[in-house]
């Protein structure tokens, strides 16, 4: 499994998910810087949390403009798996690549906890091997999914969502926590798996995620 | 190059939420500020004001216009107005 | 040299300078100085960058130890962990800026102290904030707090190192002048440590991060010549945070040192360009010749003055060779933070100016960082504190009503309003986060087994208050508790010295005695003291505001299993107090909750019983070898509230839910027992088979240890006492402060 | 009661650092979104528009200046400007 995790200015999660797919996951994974090409011959692509540019403008709106989402976007169309986590859901939706938004959360506050999610589907590359419900931390204050009423109805009618939170945290249409896209193979999510992937940590719900996805590389 | 001021006033679409606007609405009518006078249908958005150097109103116009659409609102949730003045 | 301003008398005392101040700095030149350097001078030579009234105390705290690698006097201290790993911390306070303009306030405090750690070449793991505000409920105070507490969100969760500690406080005698202290604390690999020194004459100066604007610059305030009334009017901008020039200044900072480009370098804080410069060059005893053109400047026609004394926030100052400066430039444009060489390292000893053309200051760089004078102001014994009479023992049902009010209570409550809007987590190696455990634990990075680095701050100033030499050692104390309930060994400590005005006898008499106490209780503990921060003045309303010395300490876990957790394990563990007996209740805050509040005049409450050090560190000893001997379930410090609050939150932090049932009162009385708070205690728990063996333990060492009941049922169960439920204990502890006193 | 529309822009005042300007005005630079056209000196504010209901426009105009100057603008480092129109 090789990956590549791209760093944006602002991004802070980066080193995060390096160190688990090295050392928790044993795959090879590249840190590539925004303005670089992407490596060649990657499984996937994580675009990992933070704060691109500071948050500035609108969460992810700059990032969606650096030179690499151009590769991101080719590789996306050649089928390839990508994960946006929190700030990379962000940007996968400023980029268009996933549809709607993430607006600043209904009681206006960043919210560092951890929350149970329902996960819909277990046939998807991202979801395969997650149990029925999964915990993980979120970190955000803006995580609150919108959409217009014909796109919101469309995910459900396709079943990409794949994520829903238990309970509101935040204030997302339906609950929403991470969807997919329509060639199923570029996911968003709000919750970090990589911060739920050692027992040391506390919590290993993460790993689910990730094993889905080698499952889907290797098949 | 001639130079112009320019702004661009973008606003959340009415039918998105609007919890900023929610949340100041429900303050203000805590706090009782503004006396006999209500306050209603708050919505927030954002301005951004700057200055353009270009050949003329035109380009400078349309300048505006793509830097708005492409990268300061985000057309799925937003609306924008422009404006342009001589410097 | 531009002399056009005439130097008067008021100028001078304008510019915060005594006389003979200004005798010695005419000496020092050799004449008047221009009013650049007054500028200068009256920065560097303040209270808060020169310590004029603490120095001497300062130097009486123990600073050495096989540990430390850079001890007080550059930006952070640094100890070695072994493994060629160092931890850099220090504390800092941003207690007037935090109380002008809260967001921005907490936000550029925590901005400053990350510069002082990566800086030192460290890359920031954690950070706590120590927090003092008046009562939660005036609507004035909640828009302080919720600024502060957003300010600290909003840096520290952008530049993504989590906040995983500290303590919040709310007592009348801060309404006046809140406190924003924060600490940092990183990590350095040996060979990767720099110091802020501008060694090798002919070296670049190198500037890189925000431009230079007219934000916070004091000095004087009056108009001269130079400053007319419209520039005083923009003088002192407030300081906006930008964490994400933050963010890019850190991860530039940390490349160029990895890749051994930069020979010195140092953050611009307080007083910018000026402080940092002299700064260098004094400590590596050279001279700097900047060119002040050269700057980056994001406002139109600053003079001289305003640039030298600017502290826009996010830049930093970096000494390179000249052959290496392609490379370094090349890494700053990488990291999107600028960069200009605006001088260079020279022979001469002194910080020379220039500014269109003209030299606008030429200073000795040794006397501006170490001439400026000490005082040693007359100094009063604090006043005895009023010996204060409780109402009579708790009558029988009202143990739950007081355990209830108490967990309720702002100060003592859950504190996960604020820090749920921390991230605590990034980084991921938070093991034990905020509100887990007495202590933050933190997984270190390295090959082998993990180790781990405990991290504490915090400080009952209403015990300072009441004798601040014993407040501040129990300040210590505490720390070291916290961190050896987590199974932790203390290593060292910084700290953050919050006081009135050093002017006043008795403040000065609570200085030099909580200096005293911090430098007694660290000897018993045998920790240095590796760095910190003075913030004097803390007045409003010529009232000045308790003492309040904040203690924070970094220790050492080797091992994951000695991780220790305050929380229940399993039914039937035996649960201990250790400990000497609660020696009264005058100062608890059951005292505080009978009499109906924290009046201000009332918050001294009696003398403090006599603390007997060896017998702290005897207790500390104990838990830490039984930790060590795989005898201990779980640990828990007992502080503000007594044993009561601390059996609560044993129970509350209890993963499988367990309660307890309290059946002994070893203080005989049990209002004695439950809410006594000194001298400190230590609840734990043991699994029944190893009572025996935990017992000979702590009695080997000479230390009280009374078993007081067993973990069971849900719920908390003390003697004859209604018990209290879980779920009880938990919507009391939940209470925002503002609620409580509604 | 009469309605006037209200509209309240809240911008950093010009002394204080505009991080959120900066960085926009930085990274529109560097993806020469603007093509000729040259864009500088970002600031970025805050919109806010809302309804009020007063008994004339004088009572509205006091209102919409307590909120502002209390709530929607923060005036340690930011200024703002009123607009009240008939609705
Ligand atoms: N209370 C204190 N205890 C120990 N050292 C202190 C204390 N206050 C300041 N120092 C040390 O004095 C030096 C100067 O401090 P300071 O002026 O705050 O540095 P900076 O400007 O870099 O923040 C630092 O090394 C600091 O650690
Ligand atoms: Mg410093």
């Amino acid at each position: 499994m090789r990956v590549a995790v791209i760093v944006f200015p602002g991004s802070n999660c980066d080193r995060d998910c390096l160190h688990v797919c090295r050392a928790v996951l044993g795959w090879e994974a590249i840190a590539c810087w925004h303005r670089e090409a992407l490596p060649s011959a990657v499984d996937l692509v994580i675009l990992p949390g933070g704060f691109s540019y500071g948050d500035y403008l609108r969460t992810g709106a700059l990032a969606a403009l650096s030179p690499i989402m151009g590769d991101v976007r080719r590789f996306a169309a050649g089928g390839g798996h990508v994960l946006g986590i929190c700030n990379g859901f962000q940007i996968l939706c400023e980029a268009g690549l996933l549809p709607g938004a993430l607006r600043i959360n209904r009681d206006l506050l960043f919210h560092c906890e951890e929350v149970a999610l329902h996960v819909e589907r277990r046939d998807t590359a991202f979801s395969s091997a997650c149990p029925e419900r999964i915990v993980l931390p979120i970190a955000h204050r803006e995580g609150n999914y919108v959409a217009g009423g014909e796109t919101l109805r469309r995910l459900e009618e396709e079943r990409r969502v794949v994520f829903r939170y238990e309970q509101d945290v935040n204030g997302a249409a339906n609950r929403i926590a991470g969807i997919i896209n329509e060639g199923g193979n570029v996911l968003g999510l709000m919750p970090h798996p990589e911060r739920a992937s050692e027992p040391l940590l506390g919590s290993t719900g993460g790993l689910s995620v990730f094993a889905s996805l080698a499952a889907a590389v290797a098949a | 190059m001639p130079r112009f001021d320019a702004e661009v006033v973008v606003m959340p679409k009415p039918e998105v939420a609007d919890p900023q606007g929610q949340a100041i609405e429900g303050a203000l009518a805590r706090l009782g500020l503004t006396g006999e006078v209500q306050a209603r249908h708050i919505h927030v958005g954002k301005v951004f004001r700057l200055d353009l150097e270009a050949s003329d109103r035109a380009a400078a116009e349309q300048a505006l216009h793509t830097l708005a659409d492409r990268v300061l609102a985000n057309p799925n949730i937003e609306t924008f107005q422009l404006k342009v003045s001589s410097h | 040299m531009n002399l056009a301003a005439a130097i008067t008398p008021d100028l001078v005392a304008g510019h915060g300078l005594r006389p003979a101040e200004f005798d010695s700095i005419v000496q020092a030149l050799g004449r008047d100085p221009t009013l650049v350097e007054l500028g200068i001078y009256s920065v560097m030579w303040s209270e808060h960058c020169a310590y004029k009234h603490s120095r001497p105390l300062l130097r009486t705290l123990p600073t050495r130890g096989e540990r430390v690698v850079v001890g007080p006097g550059e930006n952070a201290g640094v100890i070695d962990i072994g493994g060629g790993l160092c931890v850099a911390f220090k504390m800092e306070s941003h207690n007037h800026p935090s109380a002008v303009e809260p967001y921005q306030g907490a936000a550029t405090g925590v901005g400053g102290i990350l510069r002082d750690i990566f800086t030192m070449g460290a890359r920031p793991i954690a950070l706590l904030d120590n927090l003092r505000f008046g009562e939660p409920d005036a609507p004035h105070m909640r828009h302080l707090i919720e600024g502060v507490v957003e300010g600290i969100a909003g840096y520290g969760n952008c530049v993504g190192v989590p906040t995983v500690g500290g303590d919040i406080m709310f007592d009348p005698g801060h309404a006046g002048n809140i406190l924003v202290n924060v600490m940092c604390v990183g990590l350095v690999r040996t060979e990767h440590i720099r110091r802020g020194q501008a060694h090798g004459p002919g070296n670049a100066v190198l500037y890189f991060g925000s431009p230079t604007g007219r934000d916070g610059i004091h000095g004087a305030t009056f108009a001269s010549g130079e400053l007319s009334e419209e520039a005083l009017e923009r003088r002192s901008a407030v300081q906006v945070g930008d964490p994400f020039m933050g963010k890019r200044i850190l991860e530039c900072t940390l490349e160029l040192i990895e890749r051994g480009l930069v020979v010195g370098i140092q953050d611009m804080g307080a007083a910018g360009l000026t402080c940092s410069t002299c700064e260098m060059a004094g400590r590596a005893g050279t001279g700097i010749e900047i060119d002040l053109d050269r700057v980056p400047q994001r406002a139109p026609a600053m003079s001289a003055y305003e640039i030298l004394l600017s502290e826009s926030q996010e830049r930093m100052l970096a000494v390179c060779e000249q052959t290496r400066l392609a490379e370094v430039l090349e890494v700053c444009e990488r990291w999107e933070c600028g960069g200009v060489v605006i001088g260079q390292v020279t022979g001469s000893g002194r910080v020379e100016v220039h500014h269109r053309g003209e030299v606008v200051a030429s200073i000795p760089a040794n006397h501006l960082t170490h001439g400026a004078p000490v005082y040693h102001p007359p100094e009063a014994a604090p006043a005895a504190p009023e010996e204060f009479d409780l109402p009579p023992v708790l009558p029988g049902e009202d143990f739950k009503t007081a355990l209830l009010a108490l967990l309720a209570s702002p100060t003592i409550a859950s504190k996960r309003w604020a820090y749920r809007r921390y991230d605590h987590m990034v980084q991921i190696a938070t093991v034990l986060r905020p509100g887990d455990a007495d202590a933050a634990v933190l997984r270190l990075p390295g090959p082998g087994e993990p180790r781990f680095l405990a991290v504490t701050s915090g400080g009952n100033h209403r015990l300072v208050a009441r004798d601040p030499r014993a407040g501040a050692a129990l300040a210590v104390l505490e720390a070291a508790r916290n961190l050896v309930c987590t199974g932790a060994q203390p290593l060292a400590i910084t700290n953050c010295l919050n006081f009135g005005s050093p002017e006043r006898p008795e403040v000065f008499g609570q200085l030099r005695r909580a200096i005293e106490g911090i430098a007694g209780a660290c000897r018993a503990l045998d920790i240095p003291v590796t760095g910190g921060n003075v913030s004097l003045y803390n007045e409003s309303g010529g009232v000045a505001i308790p003492p309040t010395p904040i203690i924070g300490m970094v220790g050492l876990i080797e091992r994951e299993e000695h991780i220790t957790r305050p929380g229940w394990r399993e039914p039937g563990d035996v649960i201990y107090v250790l400990g000497d007996p609660a020696a009264g209740l005058g100062g608890s805050e059951l005292a505080k909750y009978l009499v109906g509040g924290d009046l201000p005049g009332v918050t001294p409450r009696g003398p403090l019983p006599p603390i007997a050090i060896d017998r702290e560190v005897a207790l500390l000893d104990a838990v830490r070898s039984a930790i060590l001997a795989g005898l201990i379930r779980s640990a828990h410090d007992v502080s503000d509230g007594g044993l009561a609050v601390t059996l609560a939150e044993c129970c509350l932090l209890s993963r499988g839910g367990h309660g307890a049932w309290i059946h002994e009162t070893p203080d005989g009385d049990l209002a004695l027992t439950l809410f006594g708070e000194l001298p400190p205690r230590v609840v734990v728990s043991v699994r029944p088979a190893d009572a025996r063996a935990f017992e000979a333990l702590i009695s080997a060492r000479g230390v009280a240890c009374a078993e007081i009941g067993l973990v069971g049922l849900p719920g908390l169960r003390c003697a004859d006492q209604a018990a209290i439920s879980h779920s009880e204990m938990q919507q009391a502890h939940e209470t925002p402060p503002w609620e409580s006193l509604r």
